[in-house]
């Protein structure tokens, strides 16, 4: 057991640093630093700077573009992308579809699909969720009907994250509504989002912003080509992405420039007469989050190292964990935020919060604090609420 | 020491509670709310013909006498219902002046204009560099014959942008967080030198930045002693305090109302989500904060009418802080109950999340007011054990 | 509505201060404000001046005692008592055995046995709990067999508080276990302590001290007459306590005195050469405690006045909220005090903590903090534990 | 980075756990506490010749050469079973400064002894007025010819009562709380002007108060440079307190899994208490808090070889910080979701949760140290990102 970082690990780490500094450009930087939304482009950009240094997708198999880092580079290499702020590497098409093409798709899929997949060229998203199923995945009810060489895709789909971004989707279907477990009988589909049939339809969410959607099927032929696996064994394939790349659930390294940020903010105001950032109990307030943070991390990197679960066939009871304390501590962060921009944080605008610019001296970070509270109300909601988690982990770690 | 509403209050209880349900449901707030001004002047018709515009005003005054209860009873049903009105800028905020302070000439000119709904007012006090500090005043106000002139620039001013009468804090004298010299003056927002730039904030209220430019008033503009207002001020925002608490348990209890009808709604995994223990035990967590909350706004509505200056501040601090993280953890946890459709604009739950979050920063957050209880030597001290 | 205190009840207030600040010994008075147990002597001398001054029963009725006092006066007088340092009425006489007399008892028993608990003549401990039952108390098996003019019980009962101070006690036990539902067949019964085949064995908690008991039930021949109401009607009149006197159950006064002597010790130790209470953290540390139990008294004061719902026939949603915050600020308190002492709280004084006397200079305070931390997680699961509160709340309140 | 295990590592482990599973269960505890010293100088021998006294030493002093990893695998181990006899006043401190700062003659005469189990230590450092400043020291030692006299009282000595030699720490120059000027002395505990009262400690385990009263001591009793002894005394301090950290992941390990045992077999309302949501969510939300503590106890125990002192002793106080606040949960909802039972003396619950509340208290509370970390610059600043 040696739990300092390597001398290798060290110098890594500066060379990913040294290439988010000399290659991203400054409107991208900006925006993450100020907590401004990244639009698609902003997206590509990021994706193909990394694809041009081979980093746009570290963790497949080497031969399919990975860069054959440890567990414990990937971690950094993520850490370092939030300190940057560099978007993060698209999760529909690095973590989810590419990996389930990597273990599950025919030849001819990887061949023409990773490529593609990495290069943001096909930019998927998630056809999971449907109206009413909530946390209750497997009560999906798209229905697929086999027509010769197609199957004819009708329902919808709901909380489509950036739907409207993608040319591509990845969708689970049910295909046998007589089986007899709800978990059999559903399908895993590819279809391009331009195929007669498919509208999109933006939620709008109560930071004002567009990121989900809802998404309609209306007749709408897929190629049996297009399908990944065997029919009705979609839901393997699906729940095969759960165990998979939990590096990036925490995020660690955008609540870290998160609260660099906000002690920043708080050194520019004053309270009393003396900076905000020298207030004792705001710092001690700002403190607990950095311990809580710390925590964090050093679990995240317990996780990564230990694969003694994956091999024993156990549940890994880490993911959980991650996911509940790492989207406690996103909001935690940012409440700390609106708390330290105040008055600044009430007014909504729109435009500044999709990535507009606006020109208000010191204060601009504070259009973004509260929108982003509210927001990342959806991360102890999304992928499995932190109720199910806890459901999950009773169940499968402490065996209740 | 009584908590029972008398037939009066109940009365004015009753009339609003009826008046909103009529008038302001979520699809009809939500056509007050794309209105040009962001809420409705129809509806601010309906509270003049109320009495709710004339309630905290004297009766020599031509209004109906009402105290912090009756406000408390208006404010709670606003919060409820999420009214978008100017209520607290023009009733809580300029009436309180007024009310406390105003000249007889000033009573008698504005105070039935703001009964009969035709005047809107607005307290522009914060500045850039002064957060929560009501003494941080660097708009300055100097004589000039018998009127004064006003310069500087107030942001952060709730429906500053509908007001037709603004209320400006200016320094007259003395260093820029000085107790002394502060002085309140009443402009016109039609007069020369006044621009505003008026915004929508996250809970899609408004307000609005407004830059004084060389802006001339006569001397009977000024409200109480010429430099002697910060005592005025304190006591006007604790009552706005308590006014804000009252909304924010209106809200909360809305919130925990419908989170509580959706969980046994909602069916998932084949049974309603209200059945599941855990949730069951949050929306009780809830509750008890609520009635908590509830507690501390009946608390500040109190000891807002308290004469002595550090006990009232220290009691409203308290329900200030405690209301603040009770609508946080109300807000937040009546969004997780619903999931995904709590995070939509289209519903009416992250709404409340949002109002409440506003509601904490105003006049200062929980944090905040803890910090200035704490080190005015607390609650247990300042007030009767 | 008028929420402040009238004129007369600020004058009683005084009274009652002035009461306990001439009449309460100073040894009775050091031992609460120390924090250490009262003995049985000190809560018989105490209950005994205020017998002489006829507070001794103030909830009941004029007849039978009781002061008349209005619900707001009845807990002013309750908070001076803590706040006095003086111990509290013994809760099952006065407000448990003595209420049930009154509203079930006969005649007879009235007369007999009324004011003889008044007095404490009688001191009355309750035999309820069971073995295994934990908060499911209807599952109670202790067995009632009718002989004649008596009950023959045999069984246990378990955490039977000051069981060892008692000279009586009231109990419930079985006597028709072939009833259908387990709240049917119970009868509630008086008993002397010192009735042959009653064993009371004590039960050390972790603070060390000797509060609770288990007693043993071995052919106890209790008379027919000592029953309260029916045969297997038991469960009724116990159920009538539950809703009963809901003044005490916060104990918000008792806090109060703990915050307060909190500030002065802290006002006593030195932290960077200025007192801890000072220290603006520490401060809105001990303000938020203070805020949180202001919120419970305007609550607990709400919940005294507000007899709507009884009158309704409804559940009071006080009662639980009451008690889940009332133990969770009993709890907070003493853990503070614990911090504030530190060191200091380390050693271990059984002798002390009963009530023993040590000359330790300023320090003899620190000596029961870690005690009464430890003996008041009893305050989350006595009396229904908060958990089970919660229930309450969720299904009569919620209609969840 | 590398958090597996290595051989000789996991055979460490392996043998605590297996010396304490045969001789430490709760019934065997309780025998070992009811002995003279309240622990067991049986169990003592059997970690000497288990090599854990000799564990932390330099092979070249006869020692093993374990690291921080080693002391947290036994430390973890010994909070696991609430382990009583004075393995951190002997061999993590007293054994702290040996192995740091000891000089030759010192190395040689002691870590022998202290290796066969034939010597006891103990390290009295803090003061009625100290609190947790490694500073705050009153207790004075004065030079006197080639030795120094030391005159002064020490508190809350560990182990003091049983110790056959206590390292004491003494102001050789400088006002009370200055930074040098402080030195640290080997003394004997049967010195005259040495007299100590032993007493039990609230978890149990042993400490005293020693008061010495012109106790001389020769030149070579003094460890490291006289009058530097503070940057040593903070290094072994922080050893100790990563030491504490394991213990106290050991000992909420064990309390959550005796827990999640009791909620497997307890029946109530005809159904285990485990299958209630509730109870579950809770068991889960202490299993996270485990998780995070261990992650931390980890982090404590690399820190703690950290040479940057500021670095150091920012990630220990974070740990201690956390773990502390961790504790406190895990024990208290231990003996929550026990009932009744968990309040009882008789049955183990109790005594995890008495242990994790006073190791909270041992070299500063969760809230000391937030705030020392807070003053210092926080963790982000002061450690690598």
């Amino acid at each position: 057991m040696d739990l300092r970082y390597s001398d290798e690990e060290i110098a890594f780490r500066e060379e990913v640093r040294e290439f988010f500094r000399t290659t991203l450009p400054n409107d991208i930087r900006r925006k993450g630093i100020l907590g401004q939304r990244f639009n698609r482009d902003d997206i590509v950009r990021a994706t193909l700077l990394r694809h041009e240094r081979g980093w746009a997708t570290p963790s497949w198999p080497v031969e399919w573009g990975g860069t054959g880092w440890n567990a414990v580079k990937q971690y950094i290499f993520k850490e370092e992308t939030y300190i940057a702020g560099a978007p993060e590497p698209l999760g529909f098409n690095v973590n989810m579809i590419g990996p389930v093409i990597i273990a599950f798709g025919t030849e001819e899929q990887k061949k023409h699909f990773l490529p593609k997949i990495a290069r943001l060229d096909y930019w998927f998203c998630q056809g999971f969720s449907e109206p009413g199923a909530g946390s209750d995945l497997a009560s999906l009810r798209t229905q697929a009907v086999r027509d010769g060489d197609h199957y004819v895709v009708n329902g919808q789909k709901i909380w489509t994250t950036l739907a409207h971004f993608a040319n591509w989707c990845f969708l689970l279907v049910r295909t046998d509504p007589t089986a007899k477990k709800r978990q059999q009988g559903i399908t895993y589909l590819l279809v391009e989002m331009n195929t007669p049939g498919i509208t999109v339809r933006p939620i709008i969410t109560i930071d004002g912003h567009h990121e989900f959607n809802e998404v309609f099927f209306d007749n709408v032929r897929i190629p049996v080509a297009n399908r990944i696996g065997e029919e009705n064994k979609g839901w393997d394939y699906a729940k095969y992405l759960l165990g998979h790349e939990r590096g990036g659930v925490a995020r660690v390294g955008l609540c870290k420039l998160r609260l660099q940020r906000t002690k920043e903010f708080a050194s520019r105001i004053n309270v009393d007469g003396r900076p905000l950032s020298e207030n004792q109990s705001f710092r001690e307030r700002i403190t607990a989050l950095e311990i809580d943070l710390k925590a964090l991390e050093m679990l995240q990197l317990r996780a990564l190292s230990d694969t003694s679960h994956a091999r024993a066939g156990k549940p890994d009871p880490m993911a959980p964990i991650l996911k509940i304390r790492g989207s406690e501590l996103q909001q935690a962060t940012t409440e700390l935020q609106t708390e330290v921009a105040g008055y600044a944080a009430m007014e909504f605008d729109a435009d500044f919060v999709g990535g507009g610019a606006k020109p208000l001296g010191g204060e601009d970070w504070a259009l973004t604090v509260a929108p982003n509270q509210y927001w990342l109300r959806h991360t102890t909601i999304s992928a499995g609420t932190n109720e199910i988690q806890r459901n999950v982990l009773a169940k499968s770690v402490l065996e209740l | 020491m009584d908590f029972d509403l008398n037939e009066d209050q109940r009365a004015l209880k009753d009339g609003v509670e009826r008046l909103l349900g009529d008038r302001y449901d979520f699809e009809q707030r939500k056509k007050h709310m794309a209105e040009s001004d962001g809420w409705s002047r129809e509806q601010w018709g309906r509270y003049a013909e109320m009495g709710l515009l004339a309630l905290p005003f004297a009766e020599s005054d031509g209004g109906i006498g009402g105290g912090a209860v009756e406000t408390l009873i208006v404010m709670e049903a606003f919060g409820s219902a999420l009214v978008l009105e100017p209520y607290l800028a023009t009733v809580v905020l300029g009436g309180g002046f007024l009310r406390l302070a105003g000249s007889a000439a000033q009573r008698a000119d504005l105070i039935p204009r703001i009964s009969d709904g035709s005047l809107l007012l607005a307290f522009a006090q914060a500045e850039q560099q002064s957060r929560y500090d009501l003494a941080d005043v660097a708009t300055a106000a100097r004589r000039d014959g018998a009127g004064w002139v006003i310069n500087g620039r107030k942001r952060y001013v709730l429906h500053g942008d509908c007001a037709d009468k603004i209320i400006v804090t200016a320094r007259i004298s003395g260093g820029s967080c000085d107790r002394t010299g502060i002085g309140l003056f009443i402009v016109d927002a039609a007069a020369a030198g006044v621009s505003r730039r008026g915004y929508p904030t996250q809970d899609r209220l408004r307000s609005a930045e407004i830059t004084f430019e060389n802006v001339r008033v006569d001397a009977d503009a000024v409200i109480g002693e010429p430099g002697a207002a910060l005592p005025l001020i304190e006591q006007v925002v604790s009552a706005a305090m308590a006014a804000l608490c009252a909304e924010a348990v209106g809200a909360m209890t809305r919130a925990h109302t419908v989170t509580v009808d959706y969980l046994k709604m909602r069916k998932q995994f084949g049974t309603t989500i209200g059945s599941f223990q855990a949730l069951q035990h949050r929306a009780v967590d809830m509750l008890v904060q609520v009635e908590l909350a509830r507690s501390m706004a009946l608390y500040a509505a109190m000891m807002s009418e308290e004469p002595n200056a550090l006990k009232r501040g220290s009691a409203v601090s308290a329900a200030k802080a405690q209301i603040g993280r009770a609508g946080h953890f109300v807000g937040g946890q009546a969004v997780q109950l619903h999931g995904g459709i709590g995070m939509t604009n289209e519903y009416m739950i992250g709404h409340y999340y949002r109002r409440l979050t506003m509601i904490d920063l105003q006049f200062g957050d929980s944090n905040h007011h803890l910090g200035v209880l704490a080190r005015t030597g607390g609650l247990l001290e300042s007030a009767e054990i």
